[in-house]
């Protein structure tokens, strides 16, 4: 029930936006089609429910979030530096971290997140395993490398999704 | 550059349309042969919008308010191509259908293998 | 003869065929006579801000009738083609394991690229879109949720009931035109045409949209199911 | 002030132009599969995203709609891309010679295969 209706919220969030209006007719059409959309397709998942909402994870996830887009900038520039150079420095190779985080959405953000930042690309996810594919390998072994790697973002995620 | 702007966006039709046509034609692979036939089927479409392009016109769609902007381009050729990408998507869907249970029969994709109705 | 080279050789041919076409072609300055009248009438006649809606669904109505049989002819054909009989079913099934990622975002995903469709399908007659495009969003939610879970069981129950009631209810719009109006078939003056711009308006089209999108969306659905549990044949 | 938004947006649409470009000389240089699809995922996410902002500068009105769409991007765009490599990598698709470790082969086994039930 807490999950529908976390869903539901999403979901009229998301048409409110979509529609950029506050029309009557409008918010009741998105009402009946979130709440329909949210028990026919949201029988058991606990996704949502898996955010913490106190204020310091609050905080967290603002810092995250400018972190994050910090990381992504900076990706874009390595890769075109690598891309330009006439020698293509290049180094690849695939590695195996290891994340402390517990809960699924934290696991998928913090893969999402690798995805997306300079040199790393998540190849594959077995439980605490993350297998990493590295453009430029700087240490092979799975500790050096979850330091390498994941540690930038798995403080904020500890605490947001703890 | 508007000027141009059908000229540019026809003759995209016809490379698309040409080099899907190649494709069926030349591949052996019956996946990518089909492939063929989509890019074939977008040129298509490209060529049609093309037709109804207006020099300086907008897509035909009014504002929030229902005032009609000063130009449109022509909505007829639009709708048909609408109706022609639904069908496309029947075809192409039919077409995997028809190789799926070609694959289970003979375990092969190359359309050289499938010679029962040659002569 | 290189069988590469004929094929170039035609490729060429039909390129030299349709190049007069291409070069004779400017681009014209106005439209023809029929797009002048939808451009200039369709607002007064239909309600609907969006021409190529209007056009599709009022003004060729019938036409869209005959498209989603095809579509609904051709989900037919393979359903009828990829159907597994009980005799020749697999009893188990290796695939490959879904990532975690997926079967997580998909939770989230999937319900949000429905409500997108059913944006898309509401707002048809006022901004780009219409009952095939919604409809065709709501099926990529299908296949994602495919993708999360290959050993989903689609509800064919529930989907060809969805499908059958509105398929029904479109043609029925269609003949109530007929019987009540004076619109002839399809009529779209079924209800009031409003003021163009609003949700509610443009008489029968939001519905009609509605009803064409769900027909679709769960006819793709079918479709994408079928080919999911055709794999289970030996 | 309208006109130094459209100025600014404009400047976010050449970015993003330019950053889709380097994903494309990338994907042009880069000697294997998994190289490539990492210049395109992290290029093409970006450029998108600048696309987008320069579109929400040049018209404030859609801003809610771009909204929805820089998170969609941002969920689904990684996603996407981890799906394909992870299906290439179990299809086989061979890497370039200069890799110099792959832990993945060491741990890949049976786990990665999982039998389901067929029945209705």
């Amino acid at each position: 029930m807490k999950n529908n209706a976390l869903m539901f919220l999403t979901l009229m969030s998301v048409w409110v936006l979509l529609n950029a209006s506050l029309d009557p007719t409008l918010l009741a059409i998105g009402a009946g089609v979130s709440l329909l959309i949210s028990f026919a397709f949201c029988s058991k998942c606990d996704v949502i429910s898996g955010i913490n909402l106190s204020p310091k994870a609050i905080a967290y996830s603002f810092m995250f979030v400018f972190v994050f887009i910090g990381e992504l900038i900076k990706a874009n520039i390595s890769i075109s530096k690598r891309v330009l150079a006439p020698s293509l420095p290049i180094n690849p190779g695939i590695v195996q971290v290891k994340t402390k985080l517990k809960s699924k959405v934290g696991r998928m953000v913090l893969a999402n997140a690798i995805t997306l930042t300079p040199g790393t690309f998540t190849l594959d996810i077995k439980g605490e395993d993350l297998f990493i594919h590295w453009v430029d390998v700087k240490s092979t072994d799975v500790d050096g490398a979850t330091k390498e790697i994941v540690s930038t973002f798995e403080k904020y995620l500890e605490v947001m999704y703890g | 550059m508007d000027q141009y702007l059908g000229q540019v966006v026809m003759a995209i039709g016809f490379i698309l349309a040409i080099l899907g046509l190649y494709g069926l034609l030349s591949q052996k692979n019956m996946i990518k042969m089909i492939l063929g036939f989509s890019i074939f089927t977008t040129g298509v479409n490209i060529i049609m919008v093309a037709i109804g392009y207006v020099k300086g016109g907008t897509a035909p769609i009014l504002d929030a308010e229902g005032n009609a902007v000063a130009k449109f381009v022509d909505p007829v050729p639009q709708a048909l191509v609408l109706t022609s990408i639904v069908i496309g998507l029947g075809v192409t869907a039919m077409m995997l259908a028809y190789v799926m249970k070609l694959y289970q029969d003979k375990k092969s994709l190359n359309i050289n293998d499938y010679k029962d109705l040659k002569w | 003869m290189d069988k590469k080279f004929m094929v170039a050789l035609l490729v060429a041919a039909m390129a030299v065929i349709l190049f007069p076409l291409f070069q004779s072609f400017e681009g014209g300055t106005q439209l023809s006579e029929l797009g002048q009248y939808y451009t200039q009438n369709g607002v007064s006649d239909t309600g609907a801000t969006n021409l190529v809606a209007s056009v599709v669904v009022t003004y060729r109505g019938l036409d869209t009738l005959g498209e989603v049989t095809i579509l609904f002819l051709a989900a037919s054909i393979i359903s009828f083609f990829l159907s597994v009989s009980k005799d020749d079913r697999i009893e188990n099934r290796t695939v490959m394991s879904v990532t975690e990622i997926l079967s997580t975002a998909s939770q989230t995903l999937v319900p949000i690229i429905v409500l997108v469709g059913a944006y898309i399908l509401v707002n048809g007659h006022l901004t780009p879109g219409g009952g095939f495009q919604g409809g065709a969003i709501i099926a990529s939610g299908t296949l994602l949720m495919f993708l999360a879970n290959p050993n989903h069981k689609l509800n064919h129950t529930i989907i060809h009931v969805i499908e059958s009631t509105s398929g029904i209810a479109f043609v029925a719009i269609g003949v109530i035109g007929v019987l009540m109006m004076d619109g002839g078939f399809l009529s779209n003056k079924l209800f009031d045409l409003g003021t163009p711009g609003e949700v509610i308006s443009a008489g029968a089209m939001p519905l009609i949209n509605i009803f064409l999108g769900l027909k679709v969306g769960t006819e793709l659905s079918n479709v994408l199911g079928i080919f999911v549990e055709s794999q289970n044949e030996k | 002030m309208g006109d130094l938004l459209e100025i600014i947006g404009g400047v976010f649409l050449v970015l993003g132009s330019i950053t889709m470009l380097l994903a494309a000389i990338g994907m042009y240089r880069m000697p294997d599969f998994y190289n490539r699809i990492q210049v395109a995922t992290k290029a093409s996410t970006l450029g998108l995203l600048q696309v987008a902002l320069g579109v929400g500068l040049i018209m404030p009105g859609w801003a809610p709609k771009l909204v929805v769409l820089f998170v969609f991007i941002l969920f689904t765009n990684p996603i996407s891309s981890h799906l394909v490599a992870r299906a290439a990598y179990f299809t086989k698709v061979p890497m370039s010679k200069d890799t110099k470790i792959d832990k993945l082969k060491e741990s890949i086994s049976k786990a990665h295969l999982k039998t389901v039930k067929t029945k209705a």
